[in-house]
């Protein structure tokens, strides 16, 4: 393992140790908690693509290495965590419980960096589990009822897709007798890692957590759940789906989740009046179109770089802007500047021209330009539908947050600092990242230009509309579906009930004390009468004994 | 009788000697006893080293008495008593730590400590004995060193808990010695081999086996606390802290198992006990089991019942394990038996630690005990997580193994149940954890007692945080050379007849 | 055919079946003694009766010196019992054994 | 000559005997007297068993008499360990006795009537070595009624009421159950013309003579054993007299009238062991375990409680009486009787001795008032859960290799269910015991500790002694096995 090799472990091993120190000593500099992420962004700038690192005594045999997907998802969530914990130092400055947030987002950055790295399933498995877990503590953080709730929510859903994704991997590894990431099994092991990651990436049905969670977290962690997190859920369809000839309908599938994910968000994401409500919804719109470039590369195979260049771009976008995005909700309040700022990660999002997210439509584009059927030409229409629906979201959560009431205190600098920083990189990313030069070039093509372009105008001029027409908005709950699964888990948990009391009425029937079930009392009671009779009656031991010697006479006589 | 005969013997007799002395020790003597505890358990554990070194040179350790006519005492070392012997010997050195501490100032201390080594001492036997006489033998001497330690607090819950126990466990030793006996009439004097003992006498008696073996599996299902024969454990709880660690996690549940990892691999044969079919009504009742188990769990108020039912299902892992024909899944239930004892003495450790330093004893008073007992809830969160079966602790490697085990026996089923199980160990650990860590304190503690810096006695604070941090390396770890996976693979390799 | 050996071995089993009677049926311990030496007597006779070796022979020894010797025994016996009749009747004024119930 | 065994066996029934008197004569020198008495018996007894043991069985024809008028003494295998064990549990109670007898509790008076203990006991002591090395069965007559009789005088010696009544019905029932095997006698004799068990085996077969023999001896003898359902003198005799007879008559005296019965059968009425007879037995033999278990399990009283037990245990003994009979060589059955012999003996009387102890240190035998005892008097709470250990025939225990024995001749004849009213049993036993044993562990509420006697060392070291030798009894099974052999004419080579 040379220098770099190293560096490729201190990417989790730094986050995990600090965030550990964090725990045990709370009073531990903030500021090396906020640069845990330091190595990660490093190790994506300068790590090589192919370094592997073999560690055979870790776990069952740990195996970490980079690669084209490893480089990009490793840049983006480095950077994010790293921005996001430094506006985090300014953010929960006065928070009593600041140090215990930074364990459990550390822990979570461990993970989430730990994943990206991880060339075998199972410390994939194992990261993936630490963040899931470590997340539970910065959902939780502010105890609010809606943070418990969320909390609730958010554990319970962990916990199927932990256990979802732990089928997944055995019936991978039964197939193939290996832990690296080349298995391909049945359909019930496609269906599981849909949906344990479709849980984590927040797909349609499969999203209730999402919105509750997003927004009850503090901003810093909300900006790295909707922005980094939930990609690893992506990623781990890119992990363990693969694209060969059986998966080709999975393929077609998952276009169609995607497609149904992102229209479905942002109809239910326009009539939330939280504005991270509505950025998370927005998320789970987002990750619908991504969700369609993951279908088209499994449906493409492997031979067709495209589709993943796509994911990895949209990904890319995605997580910068929108942990921008959710950054600024700090700035709430903070005056015209800050609301003026917050328009360029909103159009990027919507796929304005010159913007990161035209780059990563175009990029969209191209991969879904090969698909067979009339998948083509449907996607030609419903991905600029579905840029509407993004522009309205945007309209909607700029129209909340200018609406704000102005805030009091100066927001720290520090924050202001991380958010810029992030804002440059929404800006810029994507035209400078090597793999996307050629996106680049196609989002500049005219009717790449044209198609970005007219869904933002539609989508301002419907919003403008819309808040003239539009006077009370229905209100969906955020979780919407959730309702109706909260229902089911109650009936469950109520069947759950009745067979657990009736195996413990079982269970009590079991007799602690034989001495009193009633047929053994009732025959020793008689015994003990019997016996007093025989101890003081000769007359019954005389007859005892003289059918006892006539008993044996006739026995042994009769032989 | 050479040095290395003599070392199995040497290795019972150095908890049973102290033991004995304990037992004549005066209430006050309490310098000698610890002394004596200590010397005892470090002494045991540097045999057992030494046994493992001698054993990887290829020396045989056996001890040999003649007993009864044909059927002579045999403590022998093989790989799978030393498995399960170094984990009872190293087990059993940080709970004599734990408990000095812990009974620091209750009464009858000598009789508690002289049971103790005497219970240590049958588990030892347990675990060498080379033949099902000598297995039987310290197994009952097991279920009657073990009632005192039960009934220690004297309190008509205490008694009562006790009878229950008594009740179970000798009635399940009368079925297992019905088994042995059945057994010695059917094959003559059998010894424990690696891969089985019975072929010779399998042809025409496959009947006659089965039904022995449903006798043993009753008999040792009573203290492996199979469905429906746990009724005692839960109740069992009304001991003290260190005697149930123990309980469930050396002694008595898991000579239960470990029984039935004999039965089935060294004296069956697991090749033989596959061809007459007795595995898979094994394999559903141990899936019942950690069902039901887990199901019991839920809701339950009481901590230590809560982890009485949790032990009902884990140790339920090693039966699946043994009876999934095949390397992987045999694998896995191995290093459960290893792992489980880990993680089970960890948590009922750290529930002594509530009790003793906050007088905390139900889950409904633990809000906010993180705060106040950090080391502590964090040792319990580990062993927690190691129940789930979350990576990377212990109790995910042998997870996988189980599940990975039952894929490639064809009988993915168990795996869903292995699932449902640690979805289940889910929903009742970690409201506790939430509990512990996020919810803010109520009011006083029942019962407070203060320790100056540490948030507990140091005797009481170390144990968890050793079996704590071991639960997570050596899950981390799995993989090092000659480390426990390689052993239990070369083991189970063995037990195929690979 | 019945000859007086048979005859005598006869009555012996019935004083043998008298004594056992007697035993078990009356309370009054003297009565018991009595009883125990009837069957005595009975068994006694039939013991003799069998020492009988047709008329042209002695009869045979062993028998008498084993009656003898059992003579012996049932004597103590009936002083044993006796004895302790006496201490029961002294202790508690009554000559029977008194109802064995729970103490 | 001192090298034959022959020459000892009188000798093991003349020192008690000599003690015996000497002990009448010179009452003041008990002490002395019966330090030599027991340590001559003793030494004698072991001599003969190391002889025989070593150079097989012996016949001592006394006085040089012979059959038929004369009496012969024999030893085989069987009855050198008969009189191993009295030796061995005699000696723990003498040693128990002179702490007992002499303790301050007692009043003048008592202790005045207790001197008779000592010459009484030597006495059974000669009988019973007499009763085992009888060779002919109207001898087996006479050593019964002298075992009887010395038991009904130890018994009385308690002096109270309740204990009279008792010793008078154990006298009546003795002597009803000696005069039916007496009567059996006379038919044996009258069938077969001989006396001397060798003989008698040599030339019987299945007469009426020989049948109406069985039926009286067996239930003759079935009484003097307290075999179900003729028990009803057991427990108040056992029960009321004082501890170190109530410990020789369950661990002794029972054993002597059942060495008859298997002597009797095994030697002289084996024609008739392929009738359902032994069946008989056998389904008594249930009976008792299970019906005397379940009385021992309602008792409050802990002296009666093992007196019931006695009465169930005795179930042991002739629940494998058709294996025994059916095939005479079935020499893992008989081991099964006879280490049950053993360890039944040693661990009853340990159970008595150490009641007996906690009883004369509370004054007071109710089960209730046993709680807390543990901490005050640890030693006969400790020798009673030993001796328990093996009452229950938990491993390791001379009972558990006794009920291996029977297990193991059960199982393979296929009697499964005689196996499971064995197992039964044990556990019935388990649950007895612990009503005697839960008490001690509960918790006391007063500080301060209980009152009671002091327990002189020798009580104490006699009943955990026994107790030890009952728990080491469990690795006896392969001598006991060997020893039977000895001299054992109805042993064959595939008996072994």
């Amino acid at each position: 393992m040379d220098g770099l090799g190293a560096l490729l472990i201190l990417t989790w091993l730094a986050p995990l140790l600090l965030g550990l120190l964090q725990l045990a000593r709370p009073r531990t500099s903030v500021w090396l908690a906020a640069s845990a992420a330091t190595p990660a962004l490093l190790a994506a700038l300068f790590t090589p693509v192919g370094t592997v690192v073999e560690l055979p005594w870790l776990l069952l045999g740990a195996r970490y290495g980079m690669d084209a997907t490893a480089q990009t998802f490793l840049f983006f969530t480095a950077l994010l965590w790293l921005l996001a914990s430094i506006f985090g130092v300014g953010y929960l400055a006065k928070d009593g419980g600041r140090s215990r947030f930074f364990s459990f987002f550390l822990l979570a950055m461990a993970g989430n960096v730990g994943l990206i790295v991880a060339q075998e399933m199972i410390s994939y498995y194992a990261w993936f589990a630490l963040m899931s877990f470590a997340s539970y503590g910065l959902v939780i953080h502010t105890w609010e009822d809606e943070a418990r709730l969320a909390a609730r929510v958010y554990i319970m859903l962990v916990v199927v897709g932990e256990v979802l994704l732990f089928a997944a991997l055995a019936l991978l590894f039964a197939a193939s007798g290996a832990l690296g990431f080349d298995a391909a099994a049945g359909d019930l092991a496609a269906t599981l890692v849909f949906v344990s990651f479709g849980i984590k990436a927040g797909v349609i049905l499969l999203h209730v957590w999402l919105p509750l969670a997003h927004p009850a977290a503090p901003i810093p962690a909300s900006a790295v759940l909707s922005g980094a997190m939930i990609k690893a859920g992506v990623l781990g369809w890119l992990r363990f789906l693969q694209p060969v000839d059986t998966y080709a309908a999975w393929g077609e599938f998952l276009i169609a989740a995607g497609l149904l994910t992102a229209f479905y968000g942002a109809l239910i994401g326009v009539t939330q009046r939280n504005v991270k409500t509505v950025l998370a919804y927005s998320s789970i719109s987002q990750i619908g179109l991504i969700t369609v470039a993951v279908g088209a590369w499994l449906v493409s195979g492997r031979s067709d770089q495209a589709a993943l260049t796509a994911v990895l771009l949209y990904a890319m976008h995605h997580a910068l802007a929108k942990g921008a995005l959710f950054l600024g909700v700090g700035f709430a309040g903070a005056g015209k500047g800050a609301l003026a700022l917050l328009l360029l990660p909103a159009l990027a999002l919507a796929g304005f021209p010159l913007t990161s997210g035209a780059v990563a439509k175009a990029a969209l584009k191209t991969a879904t330009a090969t698909l067979p059927g009339a998948w083509p030409a449907l996607l030609g229409w419903l991905l600029p539908l579905a840029a509407v629906g993004t522009t309205l979201l945007m309209a909607r959560f700029l129209w909340l947050m200018a609406r704000t009431p102005p805030a009091t205190k100066a927001v720290p600098r520090v924050m202001w600092s991380a958010w810029l920083a992030l804002n440059v990189g929404v800006a810029i990313m994507l035209f400078v990242w090597p793999t996307a030069a050629s996106a680049v070039n196609d989002s500049f093509k005219p009717e790449n230009l044209w198609v970005a372009t007219w869904p933002v105008v539609v989508g301002v001029v419907v919003a403008a509309i819309a808040t003239r027409i539009v006077t009370t908005a229905p209100t969906i709950p955020a979780g919407d579906v959730l309702v109706l699964y909260q229902a089911g888990l109650h009936a469950l948990f109520a069947w759950l009930h009745t067979v657990r009391r009736k195996v413990v009425e079982a269970e009590e029937r079991l007799p602690a004390d034989w001495g009193s079930v009633r047929p053994v009392a009732f025959v020793s009671r008689v015994a003990v009468q019997w016996e007093l009779r025989l101890r003081s009656n000769w007359l019954l031991v005389g007859g005892a004994l003289l059918a006892l010697t006539v008993a044996l006479l006739t026995m042994i006589a009769a032989h | 009788m050479s040095w290395e005969n003599s070392l199995p013997l040497l290795i019972f007799l150095s908890s049973f000697a102290p033991g004995l002395v304990i037992f004549v020790l005066d209430e006050e003597q309490h310098t000698l006893r610890t002394v004596l505890n200590l010397f005892g358990a470090v002494a045991k554990l540097a045999m057992v080293g030494a046994m493992i070194v001698g054993l990887l040179e290829d020396k045989v350790y056996e001890t040999r008495l003649p007993l009864l006519p044909g059927v002579d005492l045999v403590l022998r070392a093989d790989p799978l008593s030393m498995l399960f012997i170094t984990l009872s010997a190293s087990l059993w050195m940080v709970t004599t730590l734990y408990a000095i501490g812990y009974l620091e100032h209750a009464p009858n201390r000598s009789r508690f400590f002289g049971f103790f080594s005497l219970c240590v001492s049958s588990t030892m036997g347990i675990a060498l004995a080379g033949n099902p006489l000598t297995f039987l033998i310290f197994y009952e001497m097991l279920t009657i060193c073990t009632y005192p330690l039960v009934v220690h607090r004297g309190t008509p819950q205490a008694m009562l808990g006790g009878r229950v126990y008594l009740i179970y466990t000798l009635t399940g030793g009368a079925v297992l010695l019905l088994a042995v006996v059945g057994l010695f009439v059917l094959a003559g004097p059998v010894e424990f081999t690696d891969g089985g003992a019975l072929d010779a006498v399998a042809a025409g008696n496959a009947d006659a086996l089965r039904w022995l073996f449903l006798l043993f599996i009753g008999g040792l299902g009573v203290k492996a606390a199979l469905v429906p024969l746990h009724g005692w454990l839960p109740r069992a709880m009304v001991a003290p802290a260190p005697v149930s660690a123990l309980l469930h996690a050396v002694a008595v549940v898991k000579a239960g198992a470990f029984g039935i990892v004999r039965v089935i691999y060294d004296l069956y044969g697991v090749n033989l006990a596959h061809d007459l079919g007795v595995l898979d009504p094994l394999l559903i009742v141990a899936c019942i089991t950690v069902i039901v188990g887990s199901l019991f769990a839920l809701n339950q108020d009481d901590l230590k019942k809560r982890l009485a039912y949790s032990t009902v299902s884990q140790v339920s892992y090693i039966i699946i394990g043994v009876a999934t024909f095949g390397l992987l899944g045999s694998i896995g239930g191995l290093l459960h038996l290893v792992y489980q004892g880990i993680m089970k003495i960890t948590l009922f450790f750290c529930a002594g630690n509530f009790a003793e330093t906050l007088g905390i004893h139900k889950v409904s008073e633990m809000d906010g005990v993180g705060r106040r007992m950090p080391l502590t809830m964090a040792a319990f969160t580990i062993g927690a997580f190691g129940m789930i079966g979350a990576p990377p602790t212990v109790g995910f490697i042998s997870k996988w193994f189980l599940g990975v085990g039952s894929l490639a026996a064809e009988s993915g089923w168990v795996l869903a149940v292995l699932l449902t199980s640690s979805a289940l160990n889910a929903a009742y650990f970690l409201p506790i954890l939430h509990r512990g860590w996020f919810k803010p304190q109520q009011g006083e503690w029942p019962e407070e007692h203060s320790y100056g810096r540490l948030e507990t006695h140091w005797m009481l604070l170390f144990p968890p945080a050793i079996t704590g941090v071991l639960v997570i390396l050596l899950g981390v770890f799995a993989n090092m050379p000659t480390g426990l996976l390689q052993w239990v693979e070369i083991l189970i390799l063995r037990e195929y007849r690979l | 055919m019945i000859n007086a050996s048979v005859l005598y071995a006869l009555a012996g089993v019935v004083l043998f079946g008298m004594g056992v009677y007697a035993m078990i049926a009356y309370p009054h311990l003297l009565r018991k003694i009595l009883g125990m030496n009837v069957m005595g007597v009975g068994v006694f006779m039939v013991f003799i009766a069998i020492s009988y070796q047709g008329p042209e022979q002695r009869a045979d020894p062993v028998p008498h010196a084993l009656v003898i010797t059992g003579i012996v025994v049932a004597v103590c016996a009936t002083g044993l019992a006796l004895a302790l009749a006496t201490q029961l009747h002294a202790l508690t004024g009554s000559a029977r054994i008194p109802a064995d119930g729970e103490e | 000559m001192f090298f034959d065994a022959a020459f000892w066996l009188p000798l093991a029934i003349m020192a008690p005997l000599t003690t015996a008197l000497l002990l009448f004569l010179l009452p003041r020198r008990s002490g002395l007297l019966t330090v030599i008495g027991a340590a001559a018996t003793i030494a004698t007894v072991f001599l003969a068993t190391l002889l025989v043991i070593q150079n097989g069985a012996a016949r001592h024809t006394l006085g040089g008499w012979g059959a038929p008028l004369g009496i012969d003494l024999t030893a085989d295998g069987l009855t050198v360990l008969m009189l191993a064990l009295t030796a061995i549990v005699g000696a723990a109670i003498t040693l128990y006795a002179h702490g007992y007898f002499t303790h301050p509790v007692h009043d003048a008076t008592a202790r005045t009537r207790y001197a008779n203990f000592w010459p009484l006991w030597f006495f059974l002591w000669a009988a019973l070595n007499a009763l085992f090395l009888s060779g002919d069965v109207f001898n087996l007559y006479v050593t019964l009624e002298l075992v009887s009789f010395a038991a009904v005088a130890l018994t009385a010696l308690a002096g109270k009421p309740a204990v009279l009544a008792a010793a008078m019905r154990y006298l009546l029932v003795g002597l009803l159950g000696s005069l039916f095997y007496l009567m059996g006698v006379v038919f044996l004799y009258g069938g077969f013309g001989v006396l001397d068990i060798a003989a008698l085996g040599a030339v019987v077969t299945a007469t009426p003579a020989l049948a109406a023999a069985a039926a009286l001896i067996t239930v003759g003898l079935a009484m003097k054993t307290a075999l179900f359902p003729l028990h009803f003198w057991l427990p108040p005799a056992h029960a009321n007299a004082t501890a170190p007879v109530s410990a020789l008559l369950s661990a002794l005296v029972i054993k002597g009238s059942f060495y008859i019965l298997l002597r009797v059968w095994l030697g002289v009425l084996y024609p008739l062991g392929e009738t359902i007879a032994p069946y008989l037995l056998m389904a008594l033999g249930a009976a008792a375990l299970l019906w005397g278990s379940l009385q021992a399990i309602r008792q409050t009283r802990l002296k009666l409680l093992v007196a019931y037990s006695t009465v169930a245990q005795i179930g042991y003994l002739f629940l494998l009486m058709p294996l025994l009979l059916a095939e005479r060589n079935n020499l893992v059955a008989l081991a099964g009787v006879v280490c049950f012999m053993l360890a039944h003996a040693t661990a009853k009387a340990s159970a008595f001795l150490s009641a007996g102890a906690i009883q004369l240190a509370t004054g007071d035998d109710r089960l209730a008032s046993l709680r807390g005892l543990m901490q005050i008097m640890p030693a006969p709470v400790a020798a009673f859960a030993m001796a328990g250990v093996s009452l229950v025939a938990l491993p390791p225990s001379g009972g558990f290799v006794a009920k291996w024995f029977m297990l193991d001749a059960t199982l393979a004849s296929g009697y499964w269910v005689v196996a499971l009213v064995i197992v039964a049993g044990g556990l019935m036993a388990a649950v007895y015991i612990m009503r005697v044993l839960a008490p001690l562990f509960r918790q006391v509420e007063t500080v301060e500790a209980r009152r009671v006697e002091h327990v002189p060392l020798s009580m104490n070291l006699s009943a955990f002694g026994l107790a030890v030798l009952a728990i080491l009894l469990s690795f006896t099974g392969v001598y006991v096995l060997e020893i039977l052999a000895i001299g054992a004419p109805w042993v064959t080579e595939a008996g072994l």
